[in-house]
């Protein structure tokens, strides 16, 4: 299973990506520059989390607009899979490839804890590993993560079995329409989720609920 | 030529920060407000100097950059 | 058009450029003639306050600055220490406080910026950041909208720039109404033998240019720094500056990739005074002269003149001297980064700091006396006052006492701000805010981590600067003790009110005494900080507040130590207590917060009985006898019982002493005392040879109660629920806030 | 009564937001565009009728929330 990491300026966490990554899937990621004209041939790509271009304008919309991202595009289209998490995810829903934005919280603040999160979906190419209603610990670290879309989309996303993660009663974090923390695309191959599991990985992180993600993932 | 765009939020589409400014105004004790949408305004300079291409290439900024047409409305106005 | 720099220099323009008359004759006479109006600039950005240390730099000389594991002391952007596999902690705290009262956000912001440029000019990654934040009295009108807008501006920059928030503090006191204080941390990883520094070295060479382009951001801002607040402190508005983390973060990354090339001789950030500070420094540390051609720096803005780019302190930008065979190199990886990169002077063998505008000579002064020669006085102090006696203790319920101070200003959780901070980012963060002190796991180390703590208490330094400041370092000692690390170094933001009057100048000689004799005590020398005066509003200044933030080395990071209860029936043992558990009641949180009282003598801090404690307990985390700890401060036991027992989630019986007063023995704030639980038999071997070794060190160690259940009972007072405790704990701040937007 | 509230940086005052979207219209192959400056518009609706009072009333709650006037400029326009 080989997977790649792809960069954008402004991005941060992409080295707690990477290191998951290799802890758990044994071998290290490609690391991949945004600016890179070609992708290697992998099964996973993964956006990671941060602030590309400072998170200014909209959440992810630069990067989005970016060249790599319609390598990324047309790899997601072949079927290969694609993870966003947090900044990637917002990415993701500005390019087009997941449906819904990602708002400011409700809060207005930045929030970074732990909450719980319930597997909405366990039958997917991502929580495989998981199973349905299972309620994991996982940390959430964003300023941007309040889901909305409008209703017809929500309804066909709920109806399709799209709803892969939502916050567990009483723990949203940032208001977002049904508690929703994260989706995939219709196809099932690109999965966008505000939460950290790459900071949950090992006993010295206080927990390993994230493992299973990426042990589903790379193995 | 200097034109103003202004974005806005589509309506029904939620809007926190509107809210936040909403309830903080009642605290503040201003009482006449009944609501606020906040949107986004982006002064532009641009080098030609034929208003009618400027729109359009605003409008295309718009669709490609500017707005999240998703949500988002956006109205072009060409300054002078 | 050439722009002015003829502008007549009238004793107004001179004292407006924060120059008294006296400084300005010796500008006279070292020069030789009258300065251009530029080269007046340069002198008052260079010789005030807060560049040249004029009313410090006699006393911080005093300060212990070495040690077996200092690399590199005050001096350089930020201090260097050894931590053993050829890697380095490099750190510093710097104050924003008069940019933060003006703009909160932007303020903080660059607070931040600023400190951590200081951190990644020297080659490190920075890894963890903390801030140390005061304000004004809650029922204070501005407070809300200074703390909401301080919290963003601070999450706002150390979140989008990407390094973890592992610590810091929060607290409330009128006497920060009209002068708050930012004090901003920040620590960074580097290998020992790939430290940069800022001294240049060879003549002829490119001094280049880096990173974000200069505007009239802050112009004059390092004068405000140093100038008092007055009425009038809305004109001063104009000089705010805006931080960009998203630059900073290509700035952090471009030069880190360009150190690697080899390329760079020397490197210093542009922070306060911008190039002005940075040449001159560059230039004076290496013997040499610097010429400066300022039609090649890249600016934002129209038709600005030589005296603004001069003193400009438009952020995210870097001065660097490079091998000029490698520059083609440098170039690429700056424009890989979309950053700024133009080379605007060079090195000279004159000594001499020219700066050439639009065909002219704008500027020509002896490179080593403009730093050198500032002035640097002694300043008229007098001891100063003693507070009132201590006043007869009033008495309380200690439940109601307990919860009381869990529900107030200055003791409540501080959840509502850290959680505005990201505190896990890089994936390393063992110990997040709420413990004694942040800890970090060395990454790719197997078994390091680091231990962060910042701390003061004002108010004792106001009632006894002496002790006040022998107090600050050794509860940042204990506080990174608690967690299981070797207290290695510290550095320190001594923020205080207006020099020039012998009272306070007096608050600055005492604290900066105690604050020596502490870290020569406890081995935990001072390598870098900051010093913050003038914070006075109308004549009144600001509680002393020297900040100390120190840096602990866990060797190995499968023996530390939290401050949450661990299991049931445990017990606790109070290390380092006098007979009676508790006694001193002046200046206490007790008297302070609850009865509004500020009396009494501070508490005294006996550094032998400091260290002793210390290693003690230190020895007890290591041998894994130490299940939880938690140093004693304000609040005293009563206060850190609580937060333990809230932490853990799990209650606790406490005892009282037959015949004594249970206020002393639960809120006395006697210093060098340790909350310990053990997983011991209090009836075993193991326990008795645990007093033994303790009794031969002098110190004692009751067996002071239990863990379990899900109560706390002190003493005879009625047992409070752990939901309560924590009710009381966690609602302060979210009620205080609301919903503050900012 | 319906009101547009303008936000706006002040001359001078470093808009990173402006120069981030500047960069990426360059690379998305918009070469006319010389410069972004990035504000925030409101939109209001007050429960007065009176356009005197409801502009006295904005201009004070920009004052007081909607600008930070240390950097910024706002402009209140009743819309009707
Ligand atoms: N501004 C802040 N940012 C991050 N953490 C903070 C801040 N203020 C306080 N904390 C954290 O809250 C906890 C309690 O703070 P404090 O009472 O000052 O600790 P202590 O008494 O141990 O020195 C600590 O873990 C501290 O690091
Ligand atoms: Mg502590």
């Amino acid at each position: 299973m080989k997977s790649a990491v792809v960069v954008f300026p402004g991005l941060n966490r992409e080295r707690d990506m990477v290191t998951a990554l290799e802890k758990i899937g044994g071998t290290p990621p490609a690391v991949v520059w945004h600016k890179d004209t070609d992708l290697p041939d992998v099964d996973l790509i993964v956006i990671p989390g941060g602030f590309s271009y400072g998170d200014y304008l909209r959440a992810g919309a630069i990067a989005a607009r970016s060249p790599m991202m319609d390598i990324i595009r047309d790899r997601a289209e072949k079927g290969v899979k694609v993870l966003g998490v947090c900044n990637g995810f917002q990415i993701l829903t500005e390019a087009g490839l997941l449906p819904g934005v990602l708002m400011r919280n409700a809060s207005l603040k930045f929030v970074c804890r732990e909450v719980k999160l319930k597997i909405a979906n366990a039958d997917t190419a991502f929580t495989g590993r998981y199973s349905d209603g299972q309620v994991i610990r996982c940390p959430v670290a964003h300023h941007d993560g309040n889901y909305f879309a409008e209703t017809d989309t929500l309804k066909s996303i709920e109806d399709n079995g799209q709803v892969v993660f939502r916050y567990a009663e009483g723990s949203n974090p940032n208001g977002s329409l049904n508690d929703i923390a994260g989706i995939t695309n219709a196809k099932g191959n690109v999965l966008g989720m505000m939460p950290h599991p790459e900071n949950l990985i090992e006993p010295e992180h206080g927990g390993e609920d994230g493992r299973a993600l990426f042990a589903g993932l790379l193995n | 030529m200097k034109a103003r765009v202004i974005v806005t939020l589509k309506n029904g589409v939620l809007d926190p920060q509107g809210k936040a400014i909403e309830g903080s105004l009642a605290s503040l004790g201003f009482a006449g407000v009944d609501s606020v949408r906040q949107g986004k305004v982006f002064d532009v300079e641009l080098s030609t100097a034929d208003a009618v291409s400027a729109k359009k290439e605003l409008e295309s900024i718009c669709e490609k950059l500017l707005a999240n047409t998703v949500i988002e409305n956006y109205a072009v106005e060409i300054i002078g | 058009m050439t722009l002015r720099n003829d502008i007549e220099i009238t004793p107004e323009l001179v004292a407006n450029h924060g120059l008294k008359p006296d400084e300005y004759q010796k500008i006279l006479d070292l020069i030789g003639r009258e300065p251009t109006f530029t080269e007046l600039g340069i002198f008052s950005a260079m010789w005030n306050e807060h560049c040249s240390y004029k009313s410090s730099k006699k006393w911080l000389r005093t300060l212990p600055t070495s040690g077996p594991r200092v690399i590199q002391g005050p001096g350089e952007n930020a201090g260097v220490v050894d931590i053993g596999d050829g890697q380095a902690i490099v750190f510093k705290m710097e104050s924003h406080n008069h940019p933060s009262f003006i703009e909160p956000y932007q303020g903080a912001a660059t607070g931040v910026g600023g400190i951590l440029r200081d951190v990644f000019t020297m080659g490190a990654r920075p890894v963890a950041v903390m801030n140390a934040l005061r304000f004004g009295e809650p029922e204070n009108e501005k407070t809300k909208h200074l703390v909401s807008g301080v919290v963003a501006g601070v999450g706002g920059y150390g979140n989008s720039f990407g390094v973890p928030t592992v610590g810091g503090e929060v607290q409330f006191d009128r006497r920060y109404n009209g002068n708050i204080l930012v004090n901003a941390f920040a620590a960074g990883l580097a290998d020992t033998d790939k430290i940069f520094y800022s001294k240049a070295e060879g003549v002829g060479l490119p001094v280049v240019y880096l990173g974000a382009k200069t505007g009239r951001d802050g112009v004059g801002g390092a004068t405000m720094a140093s100038a008092e607040f007055g009425d009038d402190i809305e004109e001063k508005r104009p000089t705010v500056q805006v931080g960009d983390p998203f630059t900073e973060k290509r700035l952090l990354e471009a030069c880190l990739e360009l150190m690697a090339t080899g390329a760079v001789i020397a490197i210093q950030d542009m922070g306060a005074a911008g190039l002005t500070c940075s040449a001159v420094e560059m230039g004076a540390k290496g013997d040499l002269g610097i010429e400066l051609d300022l039609d090649k720096v890249p600016v934002r803005e129209e038709r600005m003149t030589a005296y603004e780019m001069m003193l400009s302190e438009s952020q995210e930008r870097m001065l660097m001297v490079l091998h000029p065979e490698k520059e083609a190199e440098a170039r690429a990886v700056f424009e890989k980064w979309e950053l700024d990169f133009a080379t605007v002077g060079k090195t000279t063998d004159d000594l001499r700091f020219r700066v050439l505008f639009q065909g002219e000579e704008v500027a020509n002064l002896p490179i080593k006396e403009l730093g050198d020669e500032a002035p640097e006085y002694d300043r008229p102090w007098i001891e100063p006052a003693k507070p009132e006696p201590l006043g007869e203790v009033p008495q309380m319920d200690v439940a109601d006492a307990v919860l009381g101070l869990l529900n107030s200003a200055n003791h409540s959780s501080r959840r509502w701000v850290y959680e505005q901070y990201d505190t896990l980012i890089q994936g390393n963060s063992l110990q997040t805010p709420g413990g004694d002190a942040g800890v970090i796991r060395i990454d790719g180390h197997p078994t390091k981590a680091l231990a962060f703590s910042s701390d003061v208490n004002p108010r004792y330094c106001e009632a006894d600067p002496l002790e006040g400041g022998k107090q600050a370092v050794a509860e940042c000692w204990r506080n990174i003790i608690s967690t299981g690390a070797e207290p290695l170094a510290a550095t320190d933001n001594l923020n205080f009110g207006n020099p020039e009057r012998p009272e306070i100048m007096g608050q600055i000689v005492m604290a900066i005494k105690g604050i020596g004799e502490a870290c020569r005590a406890l081995d935990f020398p001072i390598v870098s900080g900051n010093v913050s005066l003038y914070n006075e509003t109308n004549g009144r200044g600001i509680l002393p507040t020297p900040t100390i933030a120190g840096v602990g080395l866990i060797e190995d990071r499968t023996k530390t130590a939290r401050n949450a209860f661990a299991a049931e029936g445990q017990p606790i043992l109070l290390v380092g207590a006098p007979a009676v558990w508790g006694s001193h009641m002046g200046q206490s949180a007790y008297l302070r917060d609850i009865f509004g009282r500020h009396e009494g003598a501070a508490p005294a801090v006996d550094l032998e009985h400091e260290k002793k404690t210390g290693h003690f307990v230190l020895s007890l985390i290591r041998q894994g006898v130490a299940t939880a700890v938690h140093d004693l401060s304000d609040g005293g036991l009563a206060l850190g019982l609580a937060e333990m027992a809230i932490r853990g989630g799990i209650g606790a019986t406490v005892n009282q002493l037959n015949e004594i007063d249970p206020i002393p023995t639960f809120f006395g704030e006697d210093q060098g005392r340790y909350l310990v639980t053990v997983n011991l038999d209090p009836q075993g071997e193991e326990m008795l040879a645990l007093w033994k070794r303790a009794g031969e060190l002098g110190l004692f160690a009751p067996w002071i109660g239990s863990t379990g259940g899900n109560t706390l009972k002190l003493g005879d007072a009625r047992a409070i629920s752990i939901e309560q405790l924590r009710d009381a704990y966690e609602g302060w701040f979210p009620g205080f806030m609301g919903s503050t937007i900012s």
